[in-house]
């Protein structure tokens, strides 16, 4: 059970750190403001949401676990505002000098 | 197990900053304070997987406390810069 | 694995210093120190400090950046002046040659460090049960270092009312901080009212848990402090004016404790901040959630800066 | 390299660049922030010290430990307080000059003299 679990971890926190890696390919890939933020903002939550799943197995508590799944929605909420709110403040300056 | 952690919180922080380094130099300040923003995601991975790898509890908290915080500054430069154009920050208001 | 990551966090903390320094802007400039605090949280979570580390999360990452970001996009206007004043390559290569010598004369030391290292931790250890908690840190803050602890409280009200003196005679007693409107858009306004619950639940748990795990009133006092400024920054709610009485009670409530029980400590045990045998752990719980409130207040007052306006909002 | 070692060697070099900083950068501002860095390398350098300091089953030692989060919180006051005069001095006088023989935009400060 306890191999089946590290398993787990060890694919999750794999793939997780892949979409780390996706998002910067993307940042350095991508034409402009814009398109950069979609794809890092994009990448950067799908990472941690992985990472956080595959640590789930190693918490000792229910607690614990939620409190790292919490985390999680913490960053999508502020994550997705911030974004919104930039994307805003690009549109009305444009891409400036 | 906490090799592997460590190692991933190492390549996760590394990914991070190279994109860093392409964002900081701009062109405009919007970017850069969202890539502050985005690196605090890698950020608080890395700290999660160091807490695991360690197996000290409150290593927790301190992701939290990051993750409440990690979008302020980006609020605070919105804020602060539509307070600089008034004109645009009142568009939606309407009468 | 540990020393790889190490090293790569040494290299990165260093390249976002000497891009701090060097940066042409200042909002770049700020924006490449958040990531620094940001990285020194993982630097004092490898140092094995998580007190450390919650502190530099909550203060570091979080409140700092809000401060500088705002002030660097008021002064823009500003830098272009200060850039054609940029000193001439005699002095920078003096100031470079000068703190080449303060590095190398500190890098020294650390290299001739003593052997085995001093430390007070097996005498914290064989005191801390007299004082009943469980934190270490937190014994030292309430209880071996008390004074250091007082003292601090007092230089934050004290920074407040300097802050405060800067107001204009016109807005002496109003309200600090420009008026904030409602987000046209409503994205702030709905995080405003989602998170800071979220906010308030954590701050005040890191604060309970203090007296036993990592965590504690300025870490918590923080995170309060933030939710409150995101509720004024949508403008949900407004600054308070500073002539209010209960405001001031409230600043003046943690230090005031903090004495009284000083002044107890010196009639029943002999000893200002001395604490009775007996009622070590009630007394420093008494000074924690005095000063709570009074540290939550002075911080997110201190961020939103000298009075700017009337008392009519 | 024991992690104690690399982290105080970081903060030699930090409290270096922050020094360079502090001296070179003409802007107030520019100027709080090498502050910062400097006051952040004296940290970890005792945040190292303290490291080294591990016994009696704890990371590190612990009495210095909680003076750097005394410090931390008095530091950001001091940043607070010094952002504060400079945001009064941009709203006085329209510049934020240090050096003294820059001309100022207005009047307030005639009587100042």
């Amino acid at each position: 059970m306890s191999l089946f679990l590290d398993l787990w971890t060890v694919v999750a926190v794999v793939a997780g750190a892949f979409f780390f890696f996706a998002g910067t390919v993307g940042l350095l890939r991508f034409p402009d403001s814009l398109t950069r933020l979609h794809a890092l903002s994009k990448a950067d939550n799908l990472g941690l949401g992985l990472v956080v799943l595959g640590l789930l197995p190693q918490v000792d508590s229910v607690a614990a676990g939620l409190k790292i799944v919490g985390i999680w929605l913490l960053v999508l909420l502020s994550g997705a505002t911030a974004a919104q709110w930039i994307a805003r403040t690009l549109r009305h300056s444009g891409p400036g000098p | 197990m906490a090799e592997f952690l460590v190692g991933a919180a190492a390549f996760i922080l590394a990914m991070v900053a190279l994109g860093l380094l392409r964002i900081l130099r701009g062109p405009g300040d919007a970017d850069r304070i969202m890539a502050a923003q985005l690196l605090g995601t890698g950020g608080i991975a890395a700290v999660l997987l160091l807490g695991a790898a360690t197996g000290e509890a409150a290593t927790v908290d301190v992701a939290l406390t990051l993750a409440l915080l990690a979008a302020f500054a980006a609020f605070a430069f919105v804020k602060a810069k539509l307070a600089q154009t008034p004109g645009e920050s009142r568009t939606a208001d309407g009468p | 694995m540990t020393e790889v990551l190490n090293v790569g966090l040494a290299a990165l903390i260093l390249g976002l210093a000497v891009w701090t320094i060097v940066a042409r802007e200042a909002p770049a400039a700020v924006a490449g120190f958040i990531v620094y605090g940001l990285l020194l949280t993982l630097v004092w979570l490898q140092l094995q400090g998580i007190d450390v580390a919650l502190t530099e999360a909550a203060i570091g990452g979080g409140l700092t950046g809000v401060l500088l970001i705002s002030a660097a996009v008021r002064l823009r206007s500003t830098e272009s002046t200060a850039r054609a004043q940029r000193p001439s390559a005699s002095t920078r290569w003096l100031a470079a040659a000068l703190s080449a010598a303060v590095t190398g004369a500190l890098a020294t030391c650390v290299l001739a460090l003593p052997e085995p290292a001093p430390t007070l931790a097996p005498e914290v250890l064989a005191n801390i049960a007299v004082t009943e908690v469980g934190n270490p840190i937190t014994a030292v803050l309430l209880a071996f270092r008390a004074m250091d602890t007082l003292l601090e409280a007092i230089v934050l009200l004290f920074v407040l009312i300097g802050v405060w003196s800067l107001a204009p005679d016109r807005a002496w007693g109003g309200r600090p901080g420009l008026l904030q409107q409602a987000d046209p858009n409503g994205m702030l306004d709905y995080v405003a009212r989602v998170l800071p619950p979220i906010g308030i639940v954590a701050g005040i748990y890191i604060f309970w848990i203090g007296a036993d795990y990592p965590g504690g009133k300025f870490q918590g006092a923080t995170l309060l402090a933030a939710m409150w400024l995101l509720v004024m920054m949508a403008g949900l709610a407004d600054a308070p004016p500073i002539s209010r009485r209960w405001l001031r009670w409230l600043l003046v409530a943690g230090p005031l404790a903090f004495i009284a029980v000083g002044v107890v400590g010196a009639v029943m045990a002999g000893a200002f901040l001395a604490y009775p045998q007996g009622y070590a752990k009630s007394l420093i719980l008494v000074i924690e959630f005095a000063l709570m409130p009074t540290l939550t207040v002075v911080l997110g007052l201190m961020l939103l800066g000298a009075p700017q306006r009337g008392e009519s909002p | 390299m024991t992690a104690a070692t690399l982290f105080g060697l970081c903060a030699a070099v930090l409290i270096g660049v922050g020094l360079y900083g502090l001296i070179v950068n003409p802007h107030p501002l520019r100027k709080i922030l090498s502050f910062n860095v400097v006051g952040s390398g004296v940290f970890l350098l005792f945040g190292a010290i303290a490291h080294r300091g591990a016994a009696a089953g704890m990371g590190g030692d612990p009495v210095p430990q909680a003076l750097l989060i005394t410090g931390i919180v008095v530091a950001f006051s001091a940043t607070a307080l010094a952002v504060a005069l400079l945001l009064r001095l941009f709203d006085e006088t329209g510049s934020v000059t240090l050096s003294s023989d820059a001309p100022a935009k207005t009047g307030n400060n005639a009587g100042a003299h």
